[in-house]
């Protein structure tokens, strides 16, 4: 490409860590380098080089804005600092609250992703409707089209706002499964323990 | 022991084991958020503390657990888990297994959320659209008319229909086998437990078995059985004084 | 108040740009000085003075996020230089495409008549809030007066736009649906059963 050699003359790194700056300003989702890329028309390498300018100008402690990777992409926060300025300003977010229900359908649509709510039903053993409508109210998951072979029972996801609110980069941070479950061999440790002292 | 004010300390509760049934019939917990298998192991452990095996403790608690456990049951398997019938009694068995296993993890992956949003409360992000960012002037590329009509018939295709096949996992009342056995034991003094059942599935014999066990705990019948897996004699009450032996002296 | 005024010896004015910063770069809205000094427990006017410090520092050409004051307050902007990437970046290819959600409120919009959120609902299964107000932003469906017998729920149908963007002449065009039913009320009936099924 022709494009971006051209620029790469006219625009020195510092101008492009600006343009990165603006996108990051006025976008409401993380963007991946190759996103500022595209919007930028630079080649993503000079974008992650700019990222770095970026970072160290927004790091934890020399400003109120902080640069983070989060969700996959690059995002502009608040600083740890001005937390409690913030929880003022902003009454409701997305994590207050979060009932026990709620938490265990959004691991099961984090771990089983797309799934309807007949499958958290299923594995919650109750009914999921509550939980399911304030996840989505609060932006958590959202629908991700319908489950032809389950009768076009709606299926849902983890958005982004997610991994933002949960400080992951990307669903992969999530524990493995096989970690988790541990008290499930407890119970059965704990089992065997009382029938050996039965059958001494 | 009185079993009723067995000392619990679960996650969800904590207090005597009457107060949990109260709270459950009062429908003020949520029976999800029960761990049964952590009262049979408070319960059991309480027993192995005494030396003696205080049977009629023990009836008691199977009694109560076996009530939690089918209210437990019945919300863990409503109506769409249909499937489950079809299997055989074993492969259920490990249906069951697999599923609270399944629900322990998730759980537990719930449990990391929470933590994670305890040590990740003091990050703000912005939530929506920046107060000054340029408008967009929505612009949509074209589209096939053919895809509402997919969306729409979509919406019409009718859910699975739910099998009737899963009765046989349903539990019947208990009390319905309270009245057959003590219709039985007007006509009869003694039965024998396998040959009146016999014929039903395993899901009603475990029930019938629940009433056996309530029946001796009203003083009604006494249980008498030779040697494990041998036949479950039963006889009334008052027969039962005239033999000199009963389970309470074995 | 004391709060604030023990806050201010503890809190140089440095420190209060940062927390401005931070609550200005979270806000999606713009921010009067009061909404600041409420959030930051500080008083009105040494925030003005904190503004002063923030504004030179996001200033045009400095920065690529600008800090302007507009009717509604303070608030964060991209840089005049950025425009151009502002504008690639907002307008993504994604937001060319229709949801599942809206892609099916269309179909019952289009193809029931003029209905009301309520009806929707009914029919999807699930709330159609979000996707509604998608189509209404992309100008796809309007108001179409209200609905007396549900209590005045406001009726959208679709809009001349919609029959361009899919290539009709006239509603009358839209596919044949004869295999879910002779007319629009054997739809609807049929639609109305089958969500009902999947709700129970």
């Amino acid at each position: 490409m022709d494009a971006p050699l051209r620029l790469i003359a006219s625009n020195p790194l510092d101008q492009l860590a600006k343009t990165v700056e603006a996108l990051l300003v006025v976008a409401s989702a993380p963007l991946t380098a190759q996103d500022l890329a595209e919007a930028a028309a630079d080649d993503p390498e000079r974008v992650e080089a700019a990222l770095g300018l970026v970072g160290e100008r927004y790091r934890e402690g020399r400003s109120g804005i902080v640069l983070e990777h989060v969700a996959g992409g690059w995002a502009f926060r608040a600083s740890r600092e001005a937390a409690e300025a913030c929880a003022r300003l902003i009454e409701k977010p997305a994590q207050r609250n979060l009932s026990q229900a709620a938490l265990e359908t959004l691991a099961i649509v984090a771990y089983l992703g797309p799934c309807t709510r007949p499958d958290v039903t299923r594995i919650r053993g109750v009914a999921a409707d509550s939980a399911v409508a304030s996840l989505l109210e609060r932006g958590l998951i959202s629908e991700a089209g319908r489950d032809e072979e389950a009768g076009g029972a709606i299926r849902y996801r983890t958005t982004p706002l997610f991994e933002r609110v949960f400080g992951l980069e990307s669903l992969s941070e999530l524990p493995r499964l096989d970690d988790l479950g541990a008290g499930v061999d407890e119970i059965r440790d704990r089992l065997h323990a009382v029938a050996e002292k039965r059958t001494a | 022991m009185i079993v009723r004010e067995l000392e619990l300390d679960l996650d969800a509760f904590e207090g005597p084991f009457d107060l949990l049934l109260t709270l459950v019939l009062k429908d003020e917990l949520d029976l999800v958020e029960l761990d049964v298998a952590a009262i049979v192991l408070a319960f059991l452990e309480r027993l192995f503390e005494r030396d003696e095996l205080d049977l009629d403790a023990c009836g008691e608690f199977l009694v109560l657990i076996s009530a939690l456990l089918e209210l437990k049951a019945r919300g863990l398997f409503p109506e769409e888990a249909a499937e489950l019938a079809e299997l055989e009694p074993e492969q259920a068995a490990e249906e069951l297994a697999r599923r609270l296993a399944e629900y322990r993890r998730m759980k537990e992956a719930a449990g990391w959320l929470r933590e994670r949003l305890e040590v990740e409360g003091d990050r703000y992000f912005r939530i929506g659209p920046a107060p000054l960012a340029p408008k967009v002037e929505p612009t949509l590329a074209p589209h096939d008319p053919a895809r509402l009509a997919a969306a729409l018939r979509l919406m019409a295709v009718p859910p699975p229909e739910v099998s009737l096949a899963h009765m046989a996992l349903r539990f019947p009342p208990v009390v319905q086998f309270l009245e057959r056995f003590r219709s039985v034991l007007k006509r009869r003094s003694r039965f024998d437990f396998d040959q009146e059942v016999g014929e039903l599935s395993r899901i009603e014999q475990a029930v019938a078995f629940l009433a056996l066990l309530e029946l001796r705990r009203e003083g009604e019948i006494s249980i008498e059985q030779a040697a494990p897996f041998a036949p479950i004699r039963i006889s009334r009450s008052d027969v039962e004084r005239e033999d000199s032996w009963t389970l309470r002296s074995a």
